[in-house]
C-alpha cells in the first residue's frame, strides 16, 4: 500500500516504547490512558467550539449575513466568549424539579457523545480503541443520549420540556432503525463491523462508488436518518423553538445548557465522522482507477486531513439541510420513517445481499 | 400498481422540491457578494442618513447664533404627548418695548413620537429634523434637551 | 377576584394538559397568551388572553385633535401604518367634504401597496420561521429593506411614518420616489420566484400547511375574519373593491380568492397579493399627476357634529374607523374596528383537533399583529 | 343591494317603533334596546336583507345616556345599516347579547363591557378583557384615574 507515509502507529509506537523504558507495564497503561483521555478532552472542547462557530458562519453566509465578526479576527473567538459567559451564568434551580435527575441529565448526554469518539479512526493508526464491532458500538452509545434527553425533559417540571422529551424519544427510537440498516448495507459489503476493517476495505475505492446505486441510497438514508437522530433541523422537534420555546432544555441555564449544546454539535460530528468512515472511505485518500500520478499526489495529503475534510463536508451538508428546510410535524416525522425510509432500506439491504452474493460489486 | 408508481413519484417530487430550496441557500452560500449586512460602527464615516431622516427635533442656528423661534407656543400646543415645553421671557428691545423671547425651548426626546406636527405647524420655520440617530444614553434625564443654544437670539427679518 | 383566576386556570378535567403559550413565546409574535388545552400533542381547545399591551388609544383619541390622532394610529398595526393613517384622513376629509388633489390620491395608493408588500414580506419571513425555516426570515427582511429605504428617503422614518395629513400629505414625496419604486419592482420581481423555490414548493412545507386550520366561509363571516385570511376562505371582503378609496377605482387589479379554506390557501392568497400589488404599483407609478400635495385645510380641524364611518383595507383586513364628533376639535368617541381583533378569535374554532405544531402554523397564517388586537 | 328606502321599509315592518334619523352618512336606525335582538335576528335571517356580517360593535357615552352601535353588512348584497340603541340607565346598563347570531359579537361585547360597563344578557363569558375587575370603566366620560391619566 502506498499511503504509508503518514502512519501514526510509528508515533504512538515510539511513545509506547519510550514510556515502557521508564516504568512498569501497569503504569505505562495508566499513563497512556490519561494521555489519551486528555487528548480527547482537548479535541472535544476544540471541536465543539469550532463547530458552533462554523454553524454560525455557515448559516450566516446562507442568509446573506456575515455572522460573528466582533470578537477576534473574523469572530473566531466568539464561541470562547460565549463559553465564558455560559460558565459565569447562574445555574437556576427549578422549583419542584427532581434535583438529582435534573443535574444528571446533561452529564448523561455529554458522556454518550464522548464515548463514541473513542472508536472512530481519525487517521491511519490513530484510533483509541479498535473494536471488532465498531459500527455497532458507535451506534449503541450515540443512541444512549436519548436517555439523557428524556430525563432532562421529565425532571425539569416544565410542560414544554416534557413534550420535547417525549417527541425526542419517539423520534430517536424509530430513526435508529434506519441508521442501523443503512450502515448494515456497508457492513454487508465490507464483511466486517470493525471500523478499521471497513476503512481498509475501501483502499481501492470508497463504498459509495463501489457499491453501485444501493450504496448511494443507503448513504442518503443514512444522512436523513442520522440528521433526525441527532435532533437537528429539519427534525429538531425536540427543541422546536417556535413551538416549545426550547424543548427539553427549556429550564437549563449556564454550563448545564452548554453541555446540551456542546453534545448536540459533537453528535453531529460523530454521525458525520461515521458517515465519512463508512461511506466515504474514512482517512483513505481519493483514488481514481489507474491514474498512478494522480493517486500518488493524493497520497501526499495526510490521512488526518482526508478524514476531517470528509467529515466537515458531511457536517456542512447537515447544516445546509437545517438552514433550508422547515421543520416536520411529529406525525409526518414518523410517517417518513415508517412509510418511506424503513421499507426502502429493507429492500435495499436485501438487494445488497443479493449483489454481494453474486459478486457484482467491485 | 398505480399506487406504487404514485409512491415513487411522491418520493421523486419531494426530493426535487427539496433540492430546489437547497439550490437557493447553496447559491447564496457561495456568493458572498450578496451579503447585505452593514458594518455599523465601522461605516460611521460613510454612513449618511437621508435628508429627511427623523432623528430628533433641532432648532437650526446660523453663524451669528441666531434662531427663528419667536416663542409663540404653537409647537407646544400641537405636540400630542407633551414633549415640548417653552419657557418664555419678556425683555426690553432697542426701542424700549417689552418683547417676548424664548428663555428655554425644552424638548423631551424620550417622549417624542416623531409625528412631525411641531415642525409642520411652526409659523416661522424655526424647527427642523436633525439627522443624529445615536441617542442611547445611560440616564433618561439626558434625553431632555434645550434646543436654543445659550446666548442665542431671535433673528430679525429685514423689514 | 382570586376565585375567578383559580376557576380560570383549573378549567379542564384532571387529565387535561394545559400549557400557556405566551406572553413571551417565540411564535405569538408579541405579547399574546394562548391558554392551550392538550391531549397528547392534540389541541382540545384554546383560549386567547389579550390585553398585555393595551394602551388605550381610543381613550387617548378623545383628548387629541384629529391631526394628532393620526400618529396614534400608526401604533396600532405597525406593519400597515400607512393604511391606518389613511383611514383617519379619509374620515376627516369625508366629514369636511374636502376634495383632495389627484396627486395625493395616487401617492397614497402607491404607499398603501408598498406598505402591503412590506407587510406581506414580513409575514412571509415570520411564517417561515414559525415552521422552522429560519433562512426565509432573512430573505424576507433583506427585500423588505428596499421598501423601507424608499420610505426613509421620502418620509424620514421607516416603520411609523405619519406621512398622511387630513387633506393631503405632510410634504411632497422625494424626487427619487418614482425611480426607486421602479427599481424595486424590477428587483422584487426577480426575488419573488426565489420565495417560491425556497418555501412554497418545498414538500415539507406543503405537508405542514395543507389541510390544516379549515375555516369555512360561514365561519369567516361569522367571526368577521377579513383580509387575506378571509379571502383564503373564498370570502370576498376586499374593501378596495367594495368601497374604492384613493386611486383604487382607476387601476385594474384582481381580488385574490382561494377556495381551499386552509392555511395553504391563506398562504397562497398572500403570495398572490404581492404579485398583484406589484402590478398595481406598475400601473400607478408612471401616472402620478402633477399638482399640490395637499388640499387647503383650516389650521384647526373641527368636524361638524355627527357620526362618521370609514373603512379601509389594511394588509391584514378591514379597518373601520367610527368617529362621533360633537363639533369640537377632538372627537367625542373614536372607535377602531381593527382586523386582527376579529381574526384572532377564530383561532379556537379552527385549531381544535390539530397538533401544537399546526397551532403555530395556523396562528402564523392569520398574520396576527398584537398591538392591533389590543390597541 | 337595497337602497335606503327599501331597507327603511323592511326594518319598520319588523319594528314599527324604529326611528330613522335624517341627514346621516349611512342609514341609521334607532331601536329600543329590548327589540334589538329580534330585529337583528330578522335582518339576518330574512332573504332580502341577509345581514350576516357584524362589522363593528361599540358604545358611545353621551353623558346622559349610552348609545350602543352596531354596523351590519350583508356580504351578498353589500348594503350597510347602523343600528343604535339608547340605554339611559347608567348604574346598571344592560342589553341583549348578539353572540347567538354572530360569534364575533362575543368579543366585541366583552370589550364594550370592559370599557363601558354595559352588561350583555345571555352572554356566555362576560369577563373583563384588558383590565382588572375592580378598575373603573375607562371610556365613560365620568371616569377619572388620578394616577395613570394626566389631564390636559
Amino acid at each position: 500500500m502506498s499511503s504509508n507515509i503518514y502512519d501514526f502507529s510509528t508515533l504512538t509506537g515510539s511513545i509506547h516504547a519510550w514510556l515502557s523504558g521508564l516504568m512498569s507495564t501497569g503504569w505505562v497503561t495508566f499513563t497512556e490512558m490519561v494521555l489519551v483521555g486528555l487528548a480527547f478532552l482537548l479535541m472535544y472542547a476544540l471541536l465543539g467550539l469550532f463547530l458552533v462557530y462554523a454553524e454560525r458562519k455557515v448559516c450566516a453566509f446562507m442568509q446573506n449575513r456575515v455572522g460573528p465578526n466582533r470578537v477576534g479576527p473574523y469572530g473566531i473567538i466568539q464561541t470562547i466568549a460565549d463559553l465564558i459567559k455560559l460558565l459565569m451564568k447562574e445555574l437556576i434551580p427549578i422549583r419542584k424539579s427532581d434535583p438529582l435527575l435534573f443535574n444528571l441529565a446533561p452529564f448523561i448526554v455529554i458522556i454518550c457523545s464522548f464515548l463514541a469518539l473513542a472508536a472512530l479512526p481519525y487517521a491511519k493508526g490513530l484510533q483509541a480503541i479498535d473494536f471488532n464491532i465498531g459500527v455497532f458500538y458507535v451506534m449503541a452509545v450515540s443512541s444512549l443520549s436519548v436517555v439523557g434527553i428524556l430525563i432532562a425533559g421529565w425532571s425539569s417540571n416544565s410542560k414544554y420540556s416534557l413534550i420535547g422529551a417525549m417527541r425526542s424519544g419517539a423520534q430517536i427510537v424509530s430513526y435508529e432503525l434506519s441508521v442501523g440498516l443503512s450502515l448494515l448495507a456497508i457492513v454487508v459489503f465490507a464483511g466486517t463491523m470493525q471500523l478499521s476493517g471497513i476503512v481498509e476495505s475501501q483502499a481501492d475505492g470508497w463504498w459509495i462508488f463501489k457499491g453501485h446505486i444501493p450504496a448511494v441510497i443507503s448513504f442518503i438514508i443514512f444522512l436523513i436518518a442520522s440528521t433526525a437522530e441527532i435532533n437537528r433541523g429539519p427534525f429538531d422537534l425536540a427543541e422546536a423553538e417556535s413551538e416549545l420555546t426550547a424543548g427539553f432544555h427549556t429550564e437549563y441555564s449556564g454550563i448545564k445548557f452548554a453541555f446540551f449544546f456542546l453534545a448536540e454539535y459533537m453528535n453531529m460530528f460523530i454521525v458525520a465522522a461515521l458517515g465519512a468512515t463508512v461511506f466515504l472511505g474514512g482517512w483513505m485518500p481519493f483514488h481514481v482507477g489507474h491514474w498512478e500520478g494522480f493517486n500518488n499526489i493524493m497520497d501526499y495529503i495526510p490521512s488526518v486531513v482526508w478524514f476531517f475534510s470528509k467529515t466537515f463536508f458531511l457536517i456542512w451538508v447537515i447544516m445546509w439541510f437545517k438552514w433550508t428546510f422547515p421543520r416536520l410535524r411529529i406525525d409526518q416525522l414518523l410517517t417518513l420513517e415508517w412509510k418511506y425510509l424503513l421499507p426502502i432500506s429493507l429492500f435495499n439491504i436485501v438487494f445488497i445481499a443479493f449483489i454481494v452474493l453474486m459478486g457484482w460489486h467491485f | 400498481m398505480n399506487s406504487i408508481l404514485e409512491y415513487f413519484a411522491d418520493i421523486f417530487k419531494g426530493i426535487s422540491s427539496l433540492w430546489a430550496g437547497m439550490r437557493i441557500t447553496g447559491k447564496y452560500f457561495f456568493s458572498p457578494g450578496e451579503i447585505v449586512t452593514q458594518q455599523y460602527p465601522e461605516n460611521r464615516a460613510t454612513l449618511k442618513m437621508e435628508d429627511r431622516f427623523k432623528g430628533e427635533v433641532i432648532m437650526p442656528h446660523d453663524e451669528n447664533n441666531l434662531h427663528a423661534c419667536t416663542g409663540c407656543g404653537i409647537c407646544e400646543m400641537n405636540c400630542p404627548n407633551g414633549s415640548i415645553e417653552i419657557i418664555t421671557d419678556r425683555v426690553a428691545n432697542a426701542e424700549g418695548k417689552m418683547e417676548r423671547v424664548i428663555d428655554k425651548h425644552i424638548y423631551h426626546l424620550s417622549m417624542c413620537t416623531f409625528c412631525e406636527l411641531c415642525i409642520k405647524t411652526c409659523p416661522s420655520n424655526a424647527l427642523a429634523w436633525g439627522q443624529k440617530f445615536e441617542h442611547a444614553v445611560f440616564d433618561r434625564s439626558k434625553l431632555t434637551k434645550v434646543l436654543n443654544q445659550p446666548g442665542s437670539k431671535l433673528r430679525k427679518e429685514a423689514k | 377576584m382570586s376565585e375567578e383566576i383559580i376557576k380560570d386556570v383549573i378549567i379542564g378535567e384532571n387529565e387535561d394538559y394545559i400549557i400557556n403559550m405566551g406572553p413571551q413565546h417565540p411564535s405569538t409574535h408579541g405579547v399574546l397568551r394562548f391558554e392551550v388545552c392538550l391531549k397528547g400533542e392534540t389541541v382540545k381547545y384554546l383560549i386567547p388572553h389579550i390585553g398585555y399591551i393595551h394602551r388605550g388609544i381610543e381613550k387617548m383619541c378623545e383628548a387629541n385633535t384629529y391631526p394628532q390622532i393620526i400618529h396614534l394610529t400608526d401604533r396600532m398595526d405597525y406593519l400597515s401604518a400607512h393604511m391606518n393613517n389613511e383611514a383617519v384622513c379619509l374620515l376627516v376629509e369625508d366629514a369636511l367634504q374636502v376634495e383632495v388633489p389627484e396627486r395625493v390620491k395616487y401617492i397614497r395608493t402607491i404607499l398603501d401597496e408598498l406598505n402591503r408588500i412590506a407587510s406581506h414580506q414580513l409575514w412571509w419571513c415570520a411564517f417561515g420561521m414559525d415552521l422552522g425555516a429560519l433562512t426565509s426570515f432573512f430573505y424576507g427582511l433583506r427585500d423588505r429593506e428596499h421598501i423601507l429605504d424608499i420610505f426613509e428617503e421620502s418620509f424620514g422614518s421607516r416603520l411609523l411614518h405619519s406621512f398622511v395629513m387630513p387633506g393631503g400629505l405632510m410634504h411632497d414625496v422625494h424626487p427619487n420616489f418614482q425611480k426607486r419604486i421602479k427599481e424595486f419592482i424590477t428587483y422584487f420581481r426577480k426575488k419573488l420566484p426565489e420565495y417560491d423555490q425556497l418555501l412554497t414548493g418545498n414538500v415539507i412545507f406543503q405537508n405542514r400547511v395543507k389541510g390544516i386550520g379549515h375555516m369555512s366561509k360561514e365561519t369567516a363571516i361569522g367571526y368577521g375574519v377579513t383580509g387575506p385570511s378571509g379571502r383564503g376562505s373564498d370570502y370576498s371582503c376586499d374593501i378596495r373593491k367594495i368601497a374604492p378609496y384613493g386611486a383604487y377605482d382607476k387601476v385594474q387589479f384582481n381580488e385574490i380568492l382561494e377556495t381551499g379554506c386552509d392555511t395553504w390557501a391563506r398562504y397562497k392568497v398572500r403570495m398572490a397579493e404581492m404579485w398583484e400589488s406589484l402590478s398595481i404599483l406598475e400601473q400607478l407609478v408612471d401616472n402620478i399627476p402633477e399638482g399640490d400635495y395637499t388640499a387647503k385645510m383650516k389650521p384647526i380641524i373641527k368636524l361638524p357634529a355627527g357620526e362618521y364611518f370609514q373603512r379601509v383595507e389594511t394588509a391584514r383586513g378591514e379597518l373601520a374607523v367610527y368617529a362621533v364628533s360633537d363639533g369640537n376639535k377632538s372627537p367625542l368617541r373614536m372607535r377602531f374596528r381593527t382586523p386582527n381583533f376579529s381574526n384572532l378569535f377564530v383561532m379556537n374554532e379552527i385549531t381544535a383537533g390539530h397538533k401544537i405544531a399546526d397551532l403555530i402554523a395556523i396562528s402564523g397564517s392569520l398574520d396576527l399583529v398584537i398591538p392591533d388586537i389590543d390597541r | 343591494m337595497l337602497n335606503r328606502q327599501e331597507l327603511t321599509d323592511i326594518i319598520s315592518g319588523f319594528v314599527p317603533e324604529a326611528e330613522f334619523p335624517e341627514g346621516k352618512q349611512l342609514l341609521e336606525v334607532i331601536v329600543p334596546a329590548e327589540k334589538l335582538f329580534s330585529l337583528v335576528e330578522n335582518l339576518k335571517s330574512d332573504k332580502r336583507t341577509a345581514f350576516n356580517y357584524l362589522i363593528n360593535h361599540t358604545a358611545v357615552d353621551f353623558t346622559t345616556h349610552f348609545t350602543v352601535v352596531y354596523h351590519l353588512e350583508s356580504t351578498d348584497f353589500r348594503h350597510l345599516v347602523v343600528l343604535k340603541s339608547l340605554i339611559a340607565d347608567r348604574e346598571n346598563p344592560n342589553i341583549d347579547s348578539l353572540t347567538a347570531l354572530y360569534p364575533t359579537a362575543e368579543y366585541f361585547e366583552r370589550e364594550v363591557f370592559d370599557l363601558f360597563g354595559i352588561r350583555f344578557n345571555n352572554h356566555p363569558n362576560l369577563k373583563r378583557f384588558f383590565l382588572e375587575d375592580d378598575y373603573g370603566y375607562p371610556l365613560r366620560k365620568d371616569f377619572r384615574d388620578e394616577v395613570n391619566i394626566i389631564e390636559r
